[in-house]
């Protein structure tokens, strides 16, 4: 048997797409799958996936943690563990839909949580620190267990299939919200490990990706000097760690995160306007090792954006668009316009250029 | 125009120059054959006193007095501003060895004629050989 | 601008070449008794010895007056110059105007009154290259020479026709050969091996008289001979411009610009005089690179440039089968000698400067000592003893070298 | 009694090819050859022959070789010819052997035993003649807070650091140890480079001030030439606690090589020798290290990071632990075939650890910690190409010191006879003679030289491997495969085996 994500490092091509109401009005999964569909032949049927935003207006208070268990016994161990640091405020299996295309899927499990109190206090830790070590201590320690989605009022959904056959399978054209990023995997050596289809989230960072960063060892033997443990090998993972360090841990902007990420080159730098080479340089300075080389477009989601990212040299497609209120990233164009023909503008960004969407008036991340 | 300049201050004393300059002159491609069991007769020439050694040659000066002081016209400055020497039509009075002030004209093995540098342009190798075999840049061919 | 050059010797052409080194289109016209294109005076000598012929004896290449669009009137004699008017005039009343013109007439051969020359046959100068021409008519093997002078100009055609001939003797009132070049010493190296060669000298004697072919001496010898050469000095041609109104000393007198005391008028070579740096006295140096060097300075003055020419000097080399010698400056003061076997060599220091030097068969790197001569160079400055072994630069300071090897010169 | 000992090396002349220029006469300074007036020929004294090859590499005609002398004694496994003569040399004089240069024993040479990784379909290799390609770098500690002003700008927190446009340095070789001019020639390419060259514990020539800002000013244990200018006039300060080819003793420059001006630079007497004890006698411990780290920087202003250089021995994971954890911006580490102008041949030869062992066990050590961004980490030792380099920054490097190899561009041909003070070369060596072989202006520029082309082909592997800037391949480790190594090599260098997937 071949082993499975986290055994070993695990490139892969890829789809990418995303939408966001900024007005904040609801969008049901429908559009994304109807979109990715398009892109079908950039993944191989070994993974999809989706994140969407104000899913849970009514739980928008607890971490939704989505887990996949390969059997009973994981279950067990792991809502032990999940009693003994959270309470339960709401748990039950993920409704899902039995399709031909999608097989072998684990157990699939959906619990809204709040951290106990004591518990947190004791621990010294913030409260989504806190979270997140939980997040890491079960899929490190729980063999079989593995959370795959953590943060409040979103949630992720993937699995092993084409893209638009999970959203079928998780059945999301009944759910509603605010934005959707979604993911169709072209993974080259990868037995199809549930867990290892993206996006990749922690707290509400989500992450879809394409590409094969050249820097991942780099990225991966820096970053877990705090505290990661890059478990999957995978491109996602690091990135995602990279942005949740640098803007949750170190308190940088969207737009330093990618400045750092995806840096602009000396050469660049040095024909910039002062106070941009002053900051690019010191972001340089402090923190090179957190330079991600290699071909890459990454959509993050989170709590009231979308930002869309690709590599300094642009050497994987992405293109943007908007109409009205909405806004659209995507792998290639043809994806938006299946579900929305006619756009006010549409765009390519430069390599190394974050393009930040928010939720009007709601002070995202971006400054 | 380019010239040879000497750097004393590099100059080791090897006499490679020397051999290079006999080599290039002989019309040989083969430096053992041209140059075993012969005695050179190069067009430049290394000076040693002690701690000090330099190269001379020909400065092909801006007023060449050599080429104004020969009797046979055998002198001439070319347009290129190199000095050269028509063996053929010198008759070896070496008025031009009398009167170069750097001892950089001198008698042409044969006794009948002067012989002097020409930049290597009389000769295969079109750029000077002594300088192009130096081993410490101790003669270098350039504009000043 | 319209320049006229009387010559078409070394000086005559060096003014071409001074000129055109300013003025690219002036009209030059050349105008010379003699009929050849411009050949190297001196090397009449090398023609009758075989070592150089009529082509390659030519002083500039073929093309020369074509490529400085030179009007050249060879053969024709310039009889006179009218200075107010500004022009030459030729023989047979010909009027050539100029603007500046060059009197470069050069030197004729000095004949001292004997008794019975006008019944000698086959006599003969030796200063152009029509007297080799006829000279080298009459030679053979059977015939005997009699060289009147053992200066520059005897012994050169002694060297040029001994191997042609049967026997070549040589008279000179001096008690020494090259006497105005070379000591006692040096002259007694060259002379021994001119008679190596079968050159037989008859010096502190002169002639008497000649009956017929046969030369007899004061000393009282008689000299058959076939051929008479005479060699005893030679006259600047200063006439042109001494009948001009000009001033003429023993040659033409000129400044540094080589400017004669008439208007528009210069003069150079043989004809002209120069200031002897080395002896601080005026005098007709008649040494092809001084005519030279005298010519080219007139030129580029005609012309409109500037230039001076003021460190003449005398310099001979001179060569005679194989061996050389080579002088420069005036014999004064204390003087250095190293003689070994054939070697020759003395040198004249006077007042902290070399002043001369004699080199016989010591050719190598002369100039050097040359240079000292010229530009007299306190001896204090250099190594002279390591100079006096052998001349070098290593001798010199290190700044001076630097000068001189390290820079455009 | 005196053993008589057959020299180890030949020269042979062949005759045919011969021209007796006397070239090699004039250029030795060992006075190997000199001309028979009789014969007309030239001869050679094979005894006198360190093997520098300045003959062979000058005759005109390459009429020169030099080859082993294949004398021997009766063959012997154990006892080798040289471990024999080395017997016979000690018994003739009854002194430690002296010898120069890194350690040149068949240790294993695991850059030779480790592969560089490439991209194929799955992501591009990248075409440094079309795309930026990035070898600058800085130096120093990362490690800062982010503080902003009123405007929300972020304020430089950083300590001072060192720009690089390249990843590569030229390592502690100290003048009287080297000559005048392979100094300059150093220094101007380093200017030239935009990179560092080293003083060692020789001191800074007044006349190469000009070069501070690219000039590394080494504090050793004898202090030589250390003062307020030249502390001031550098763009870092290295404390020198060890060196790779002697860890565990001092220095020792013969009187010989105290020239003038030597002894000006270094402020000792001339001509007497000059000895480092292999201590600094003000740090017994890793807290004396800490104030004297802090002790330069307070003299300094705190404007220059300070380098700590150490020998890699045994325990040097810790040791740098412990040198991150006090004040120190920059690591050193020396491996153990670094060069040296003189050392004990026992010591060279055994004493120490192979760098990529030791860069490999430090920079997981500082990662496993979380100091990693305390310090920079400088390499040395034998970076002999571009290939070590990389490899070298792909364990965890952030760039390397280059001695060996700059040398060799100088023209050393690796005779280690250094210590004999008669480089023929130019290089170690005060005799003027000798010393003004080394022309700057051709050293400097050779220097140059390999250093772009080595950066050159830096950018290409680094193409290869699909990344445009030298940060994204520190600490890279999965570009590396291992060859002919064993589980416990691996480890300790943290790779995988070739072959293995990623």
């Amino acid at each position: 048997m071949l082993p499975k994500e986290g055994q070993f490092r695990d490139p892969s091509g890829c789809a990418v797409t995303g939408v966001i109401d900024r007005s904040g009005r609801g969008m049901t999964g429908e559009g994304m799958i109807e979109a990715i569909s398009v892109m079908h032949d950039r993944s191989n049927g070994l993974g999809g996936g989706f994140a969407g935003y104000g899913i849970y207006p009514h739980y928008k208070d607890f971490y939704a943690f989505h887990l996949f268990y390969d059997k009973k016994e994981a279950q067990e161990g792991a809502e032990a563990f999940i009693r003994r640091h959270f309470e339960i405020v709401y748990s039950s299996e993920i409704q899902t839909r039995k399709l031909p295309s999608v097989t072998d899927e684990p157990l699939i499990f959906r619990y809204f949580l709040a951290p106990l109190p004591q518990k947190l206090a004791n621990s010294h830790l913030d409260e989504r620190e806190y979270v997140a070590r939980c997040v890491n201590r079960i899929n490190a320690e729980i063999a079989g267990a593995y959370v795959f989605s953590s943060g409040k009022n979103m949630g992720i959904f993937k699995g092993v299939g084409y893209p638009e056959d999970i959203g079928r399978f998780y059945r999301l054209e009944e759910y509603e919200g605010y934005a959707w990023t979604c993911h169709g995997r072209y993974p080259t050596n990868t037995p199809g490990w549930w867990g290892g289809a993206h996006p990749f989230g922690l707290l509400d960072f989500s992450v879809v990706h394409n590409g094969e960063i050249s820097s991942y060892d780099a990225n991966r033997r820096y970053i877990e000097m705090f505290g990661y443990k890059c478990t999957l090998q995978t491109d996602t993972e690091v990135i995602t760690y990279i942005i949740d360090y640098l803007v949750r841990r170190r308190g940088l902007t969207l737009e330093e995160t990618a400045h750092v990420l995806a840096a602009s080159f000396w050469s660049t730098i040095a024909d910039k306007g002062e106070e941009a080479k002053e900051q690019e340089t010191l972001l340089r300075r402090m923190f090179p090792s957190l330079l991600v080389t290699g071909p890459f477009s990454i959509i993050l989601g989170y709590t009231g954006g979308l930002m869309a990212l690709g590599d300094r040299l642009k050497l994987r497609s992405m293109v943007c668009a908007e109409k009205g209120d909405r806004a659209y990233i995507s792998s290639e164009e043809s994806a938006i316009r299946k579900i929305e023909p006619n756009l006010d503008r549409v765009w390519s960004p430069a390599g190394g250029e974050a393009v930040v969407f928010e939720l009007y008036g709601k002070g995202g991340l971006a400054r | 125009m380019k010239r040879i300049y000497v750097n004393e201050k590099w100059c080791l004393g090897c006499h490679l120059c020397e051999y290079e300059c006999a080599f290039a002159n002989s019309g040989l491609t083969d430096m053992v054959k041209a140059l075993k069991g012969k005695t050179i007769h190069p067009k430049i020439r290394v000076e040693d006193s002690g701690e000090v050694h330099f190269a001379v040659n020909c400065r092909h000066c801006k007023d060449a007095i050599c080429v104004q002081s020969c009797i046979s016209g055998a002198l001439s400055k070319g347009e290129d501003g190199v000095v050269r020497i028509d063996q053929n039509k010198c008759v070896g009075c070496l008025t031009c060895v009398l009167v170069c002030p750097y001892g950089a004209v001198m008698p042409a093995p044969s006794g009948h004629a002067a012989m002097k540098c020409q930049l290597c342009t009389d000769n295969l190798c079109g750029e000077p050989n002594c300088v192009k075999h130096c081993p410490n840049n101790a003669i270098v061919y350039e504009e000043r | 601008m319209k320049y006229v050059i009387i010559g078409n010797s070394a000086a005559g052409i060096a003014c071409v070449e001074g000129i055109r080194s300013v003025d690219a289109d002036g009209e030059i016209t050349i105008i010379s008794d003699e009929p050849f294109a411009a050949y190297g005076r001196p090397l009449i000598s090398y023609y009758l010895l075989g070592a150089t012929d009529r082509h390659r004896m030519l002083y500039r290449p073929a093309d020369f007056y074509e490529k400085n669009k030179v009007r050249a009137l060879l053969g024709v004699r310039a009889e006179k110059i009218d200075a107010a008017a500004q022009k030459v005039v030729l023989r047979g009343g010909e009027e050539i105007p100029y603007d500046k013109l060059l009197v470069a007439t050069g030197s004729r051969p000095f004949e001292p009154p004997m008794e019975g020359i006008g019944g000698v046959k086959n006599k003969f100068n030796f200063m152009t290259l029509q007297d080799a021409l006829s000279l080298e008519k009459v030679l053979s093997k059977r015939k005997n020479v009699l060289i009147i002078g053992a200066g520059l100009i005897g012994l050169k055609c002694l060297e040029g026709i001994l191997e042609r001939v049967k026997s070549v003797s040589v008279v000179d009132m001096a008690g020494r050969i090259l006497p105005s070049i070379l000591d006692d010493a040096g002259a007694a190296v060259v002379r021994r091996e001119l008679e190596g060669k079968g050159a037989k000298f008859y010096l502190s004697d002169s002639v008497a008289k000649f009956e017929g072919n046969t030369a007899h001496l004061k000393s009282g010898k008689e000299i058959p001979f076939d051929i008479l050469v005479v060699a005893v000095g030679v006259r600047p041609n200063t006439e042109l411009v001494k009948d001009a109104g000009g001033e003429v000393s023993r040659g033409i007198v000129t400044d540094e610009k080589q400017q004669t005391s008439l208007q528009n008028v210069y003069a150079a070579g043989d004809c002209a005089e120069s200031f002897d740096i080395t002896s601080g006295v005026r005098k007709v140096l008649a040494l092809l690179p001084n005519a030279y060097r005298q010519g080219y300075t007139a030129g580029v003055n005609m012309a409109g440039g500037e230039a001076a020419f003021a460190n003449a000097m005398p310099l001979n080399a001179i060569g005679f089968f194989g061996s050389h010698v080579l002088t420069a400056g005036t014999y004064e003061g204390e003087s250095f000698v190293q003689a070994e076997g054939n070697v020759y060599r003395k040198f004249f220091c006077k007042d902290g400067v070399l002043k001369g030097f004699i080199l016989v068969n010591s050719p190598e790197r002369a100039g050097i000592y040359t240079s000292l001569v010229r530009n007299k160079t306190p001896l204090s400055e250099v190594d002279f003893k390591s100079l006096e072994g052998a001349p070098n630069l290593a001798a010199f300071p290190q700044a001076a070298r630097e000068r001189m090897l390290a820079r455009e010169v | 009694m005196n053993m008589y000992i057959q020299p180890e090396y030949e020269v042979i002349r062949n005759s045919d090819k011969c021209i007796a220029c006397r070239v090699c006469e004039r250029q030795c300074a060992n006075l190997v050859h000199s001309f028979d007036s009789e014969t007309g020929k030239m001869k050679a004294d094979d005894s006198k022959c360190v093997n520098c090859h300045r003959c062979v590499c000058l005759c005109p005609t390459h009429a020169l070789k030099i080859v082993k002398s294949d004398d021997t004694y009766k063959i012997n496994a154990n006892w080798d010819n040289q471990t024999i003569n080395e017997v016979y040399k000690q018994a003739n004089t009854g002194g430690v052997l002296l010898s120069s240069m890194g350690n040149p024993k068949p240790y294993p040479v695991y850059w030779d035993r480790m592969l560089v990784n490439a991209s194929q379909v799955t992501n591009p290799p990248i075409d440094p003649l079309r795309e930026p390609m990035e070898t600058q770098l800085y130096l120093g500690k990362r490690a800062a807070k982010i503080e902003r002003d009123e405007q929300g700008k972020l304020k430089n927190t950083l300590a001072p650091q060192l720009k690089l446009k390249v990843p590569v340095l030229f390592s502690a070789m100290s003048y009287g140890s080297i000559s005048y001019n392979a100094h300059e020639s150093l220094a101007r390419a380093a200017e030239e480079l935009g990179t560092y060259y080293n003083t060692g514990e020789g001191g800074l020539h007044k006349d190469f001030y000009k070069y501070g800002k690219n000039t590394i000013v080494q504090v050793a244990s004898g202090r030589f030439g250390v003062f307020k200018d030249y502390l001031e006039s550098a763009a870092a300060i290295e404390i020198k606690m060890g060196q790779g080819a002697k860890p565990g003793i001092g220095g020792h420059l013969p009187g010989a090589k105290i020239s003038a001006d030597v002894s000006e630079t270094r402020m000792i007497p001339q001509g007497v020798d000059a000895i480092s004890p292999a201590p600094h006698h003000d740090i017994y411990s890793i807290e004396d290290l800490r104030q004297l780290v802090y002790s330069l920087k307070e003299a300094t202003e705190y404007k220059k990071p300070v380098i700590v250089k150490i020998a890699a021995v045994h325990n040097a994971a810790a040791i740098a632990s412990g040198i991150a954890r006090s004040g120190a911006d920059i690591i050193a580490i020396d491996g153990y075939r670094g060069g040296t102008g003189a050392a004990p041949t026992r010591i060279r030869d055994n004493v120490g650890i192979p760098i990529e062992l030791a860069l490999a066990q430090i920079d997981q050590r500082l990662r496993d910690e979380g100091i990693r961004d305390e310090v920079s980490i400088l390499v040395g030792g034998s970076i002999r190409s571009s290939a070590d380099v990389i490899k070298a920054i792909a364990l965890g490097a952030d760039a390397c010191y280059i001695g060996t190899a700059a040398l060799l561009a100088l023209g050393c041909h690796l005779c280690r006879s250094c210590h004999e003070g008669k480089c023929n070369w130019g290089i170690a060596t005060q005799r003027p003679d000798l010393v003004k072989r080394l022309n700057p202006d051709i050293g400097y520029k050779r220097l140059v030289n390999l250093v772009t082309a080595w950066n050159h082909e830096i950018q290409e592997m680094m193409g290869g491997m699909g990344i445009n800037s030298i940060e994204a391949l520190r600490g890279n480790r999965l570009m590396l495969r291992g060859i002919g190594l064993t589980d416990t090599e691996l480890n300790l260098l943290g790779i995988k085996y070739a072959g293995e997937s990623m």
